[in-house]
């Protein structure tokens, strides 16, 4: 199957995200492109999956493009208004989420994300966003899903910050540690890894069409598990594409 | 019993030194008039707690007033970091104490249920974990599950001296309702010692009686109620007015340097006596005419 | 995705042996034509927990299905204790796992949050931990405060099976409202492994979307929504009908002995095939009528 | 002053509750005649008390007599209607209830209070009501006041089951088990007691008017603290009569 029409990297990473979640789901979105990948996902296959936000928001149908969680824009004809203690306490920490999607600064081989800062914590460094809900999900859904851009200074060996654990350095340390669930899937603009079962280490699932495996590489500072045959990342279906720009996001505000 | 007051009561009767917890989420119920006054009024060294880091929280450090902030962490959304956290915390002049989302909700809520201690699953494993044992050694342990054996993460409760709540609708003796979601403002109330509210509408006690399952915050726990519209401008109230989006980017403009936020306060808040003088500034009535919400969108 | 069931399908999907949470408070909000569904399907074994013992409870055990009742006590107020929750315990028949309402309130809550214990300054120095330590020692234990060194008595969570709330509003996906106050109903709710809501009203998934800050119930926490009015009679339902006392009266009465139970259970369960023939056998509309609630006072 | 009027046993048994409140005081408040003291002081010189149900109901106004906390009568034109988490645990484990209300079966020398059963518990016995509410408002609100009939078999020197534990046995047996607060008053039909501040057993403040001590003493089956001096109990006021009989309780049904 080819598609013979013209797609975006974003609209491509949103159909891979919504391909990972299974109808009646519990999706934990941020704001961004989870919001395009949730509802993509909702308007295809998944038309029973739930939505929440992380300030007490579940399943609303905005019609204006939102500047973050706290714009009543994203709030609009929500089926629940409620609060963090609703959403992270008696859904998330109660163990119902199925799916956490998370974004950051930098991730890290064994999908630790920092969200905090950059440069030398014990010297001079920037502060950023800290966690607000990411580590939170990343500590209990029962899997997450990391959407970033590949770029090198964003996929290192090791976070400056482990905002939110992955598998911390690998192998047994996440369980160790009493985290459940853990990352499943990182999707950036060029490919899609998963995690090794064993080693808890990065692995290059599919790569993006037209894009070559030595760009993937090239644009990581670290090394991630290659499998000897690498498929091509499934591309969008029109339908998806039409849906995305006519529907979902017609200002292109997350995946233009 | 009326606990209508003004703004310049209301904010004197917090001590230099005070832990005041805010409403304000990113760009949404921020209590920013609270915050301008209380940098009018000079006061000092105050802890500042909040779930998610909020503008009225960002001003509060650019004035000099913070000596502590104790948070989830935050961002302005889509317009940017909030800088003067973000350049105290660098600096070394803003002590920090960083949680999750969740583990600021549990601490509130400990605080609420009057629980001397809360057991959670998040930040284990983390820096953020590490960093508060260092910071922070007080306000956090592990305890062994009596039922399982399991280690579990206990937080302390927050017990702030003061929650100032921005709301839609209150009556005199406090008793008010938030429209929209709530994050953790009801926890934060219930848990603080006593709570200010800053209302868009003061109602009657006979409307507050007639829908009492909106009633989230008991005027019992309140000692101030200041009625004063558009106290969370630049920042959105649902269902009332929609965030100023020009003035919160001049706002992120100016606040990214010292000398821009010390311009910027000299402007909107020592050049203004109060909030009316600051609402004629920034554009008086036919300005705020321009964000007032939708009645069915509710922005 | 609807969820809209008959009783019959709601009730049989309840295995025997499951541990059931009921809505009802004394003479309110009971979920009464699910306990008589559930003694005509002769379901065995079952645990009931709830805050403060209520009338589908007594009828429930009356009916010879219930193993064990969790609960902070209770009766019916000025309509007498409840005889055959009272008999069961007197004579051995019935477990009683007895609380208070706040330590049964607080392990709804650490159910519904998922906290593997909850702290609580309740029961110590009573008879009723000393016999909980007998009945449930498993359910309750001591441990110190990691932040003071006091000790403190913990609680277990209560995680049910499935949770029944009566309610007044429900959308066919389970989204509800519960009018009035709500007990400990909504915690109960999120500390079950799913829900059952029988309400008086199905409304459109729109008219739950108009007031988001009401949906105390999420629907993707329940597996079957009965519309069934009148589901709670006799016992009332706050802004829908008044309680019944000449029938609750006549309840009291009748479950004073074990005959007696049997007698009512013969006439008004066993002798009805399903609720519509319970509510024409109890009077029929005329006699709802006059139970139906006054706009005003909401009773 | 002496009372030119008629007044019932419960009249003067609200008054005398009633006079327990300060202005300005969190009371939480079970039915019946608690119903009536409250609102008796709320109407006269405590206009400013807040009046808590444990159900989640927060200073109503009813209009009709209710049969009890789950009788919506009793909910009519509340400011709040919660839930017993906000009632008991944001405000009562919160230690902001001054006062708290209770009744029972029994009460002993130490205020220890039963609710719960009759006869022997590891026999034969007669199971009532339990706790509700009960235990966790004498475990910590600041002080509680206890009204009961004056009867032999409901005042004894140790009770079959402690629901409600008072001073336990004495001493500082309360504050051994962790337990703040402690039941402050009891009034009975036949007079009033508080209690020793050493000891903690009980004691008698007053008696009412037209009863003699004899009468007190017989009628409890054990021996309070009696001081030399101990003076008759003011009667209530005809304002308070007139309130109880034509405002607060028109029907009778509390204190009738």
């Amino acid at each position: 199957m080819t598609a013979e029409f013209e797609y975006t990297p974003l609209e491509l990473m949103a159909a891979a995200g919504a391909r990972e979640l299974r109808d009646g789901e519990i999706v934990a979105v941020g704001l961004g492109l989870p919001v395009v990948v949730s509802f993509l996902a909702k308007r295809t296959h998944a038309p029973n999956i739930t939505l929440l936000f992380e300030l007490g928001v579940v399943d609303p149908e905005p019609v204006d493009t939102a500047v973050g969680l706290a714009d009543p824009r994203i709030w609009y004809r929500a089926k629940i208004l409620s609060s963090f203690v609703d959403m992270l306490g008696t859904v998330l920490h109660k163990g119902l989420v199925d799916v956490g999607f998370l974004g950051g600064l930098e991730i890290d081989a064994y999908g630790n994300l920092n969200t905090t800062l950059l440069g030398d914590p014990k010297g001079k460094y920037r502060h950023f966003t800290g966690s607000g809900g990411a580590n939170d999900i990343a500590s209990y859904a029962r899997r997450t899903i990391t959407i970033i851009r590949h770029e090198a200074r964003k996929l290192n060996e090791a976070v400056a910050f482990v905002t939110s654990p992955g598998y911390l350095r690998g192998g047994e340390e996440r369980e160790a540690a009493g985290l459940a669930g853990g990352p499943s899937r990182v999707i950036t603009d060029k490919a899609i890894f998963d995690f090794d079962p064993e080693s808890r280490r990065m692995r290059l699932v599919s790569i993006h069409p037209g894009i070559t495996q030595e760009e993937v590489l090239a644009n990581m500072n670290f090394q991630p598990i290659v499998p000897d045959a690498v498929p091509t990342t499934e591309p969008p279906t029109s339908e998806q594409v039409r849906l995305i720009r006519e529907e979902i996001d017609p200002d292109g505000m997350y995946a233009g | 019993m009326t606990k209508v007051a003004t703004l310049t009561d209301a904010v004197a009767s917090i001590p230099d030194g005070s832990h005041v917890s805010l409403s304000g989420f990113a760009i949404s119920r921020c209590a920013m008039a609270f915050a301008h006054e209380v940098i009018r009024q000079g006061i000092k060294g105050l802890t500042v707690s909040q779930c998610v880091t909020a503008m009225e929280a960002d001003i509060l450090v650019g004035g000099g007033g913070v000596e502590r902030i104790i948070s989830g962490g935050g961002s302005r959304g889509r317009f940017g970091q909030h800088h003067c956290i973000n350049r105290g915390i660098e600096q070394g002049t803003l002590i920090a104490e960083e949680y999750s989302s969740l583990s600021m909700a549990f601490r509130f809520l400990a605080g609420a249920l009057g629980l001397p201690f809360i057991p959670i699953r998040s930040l284990r494993g983390s820096d953020i974990l590490k960093r508060l044992q260092e910071v922070a050694p007080s306000e956090v342990a592990m305890v062994d599950d009596p039922f399982t054996g399991d280690d579990w993460l206990v937080l302390k409760p927050v017990v702030p001296d003061v929650a100032v709540i921005q709301v839609q609708v209150a009556d005199e003796e406090g008793n008010a309702w938030i429209l929209g979601p709530r994050w953790t403002n009801e926890e934060q109330l219930k848990a603080s010692k006593r709570g200010i509210i800053i209302t868009e509408r003061l109602v009657s006690t006979d409307m507050i009686r007639s829908e009492p399952e909106r009633t989230v915050i008991p005027g019992f726990r309140v000692s101030h109620v200041v009625h004063l519209p558009y106290a969370a401008h630049p920042t959105a109230v649902y269902h009332a007015y929609d965030f100023d989006a020009d003035h919160i980017k001049h706002y992120a403009q100016a606040s990214r340097t010292p000398e821009g936020t010390r311009e910027y306060l000299d402007r909107y808040v020592y050049g203004t006596r109060d909030h009316e003088e600051y609402l004629e500034l920034i554009g008086g009535a036919s300005h705020l005419d321009g964000l007032a919400a939708d009645p069915a969108l509710g922005y």
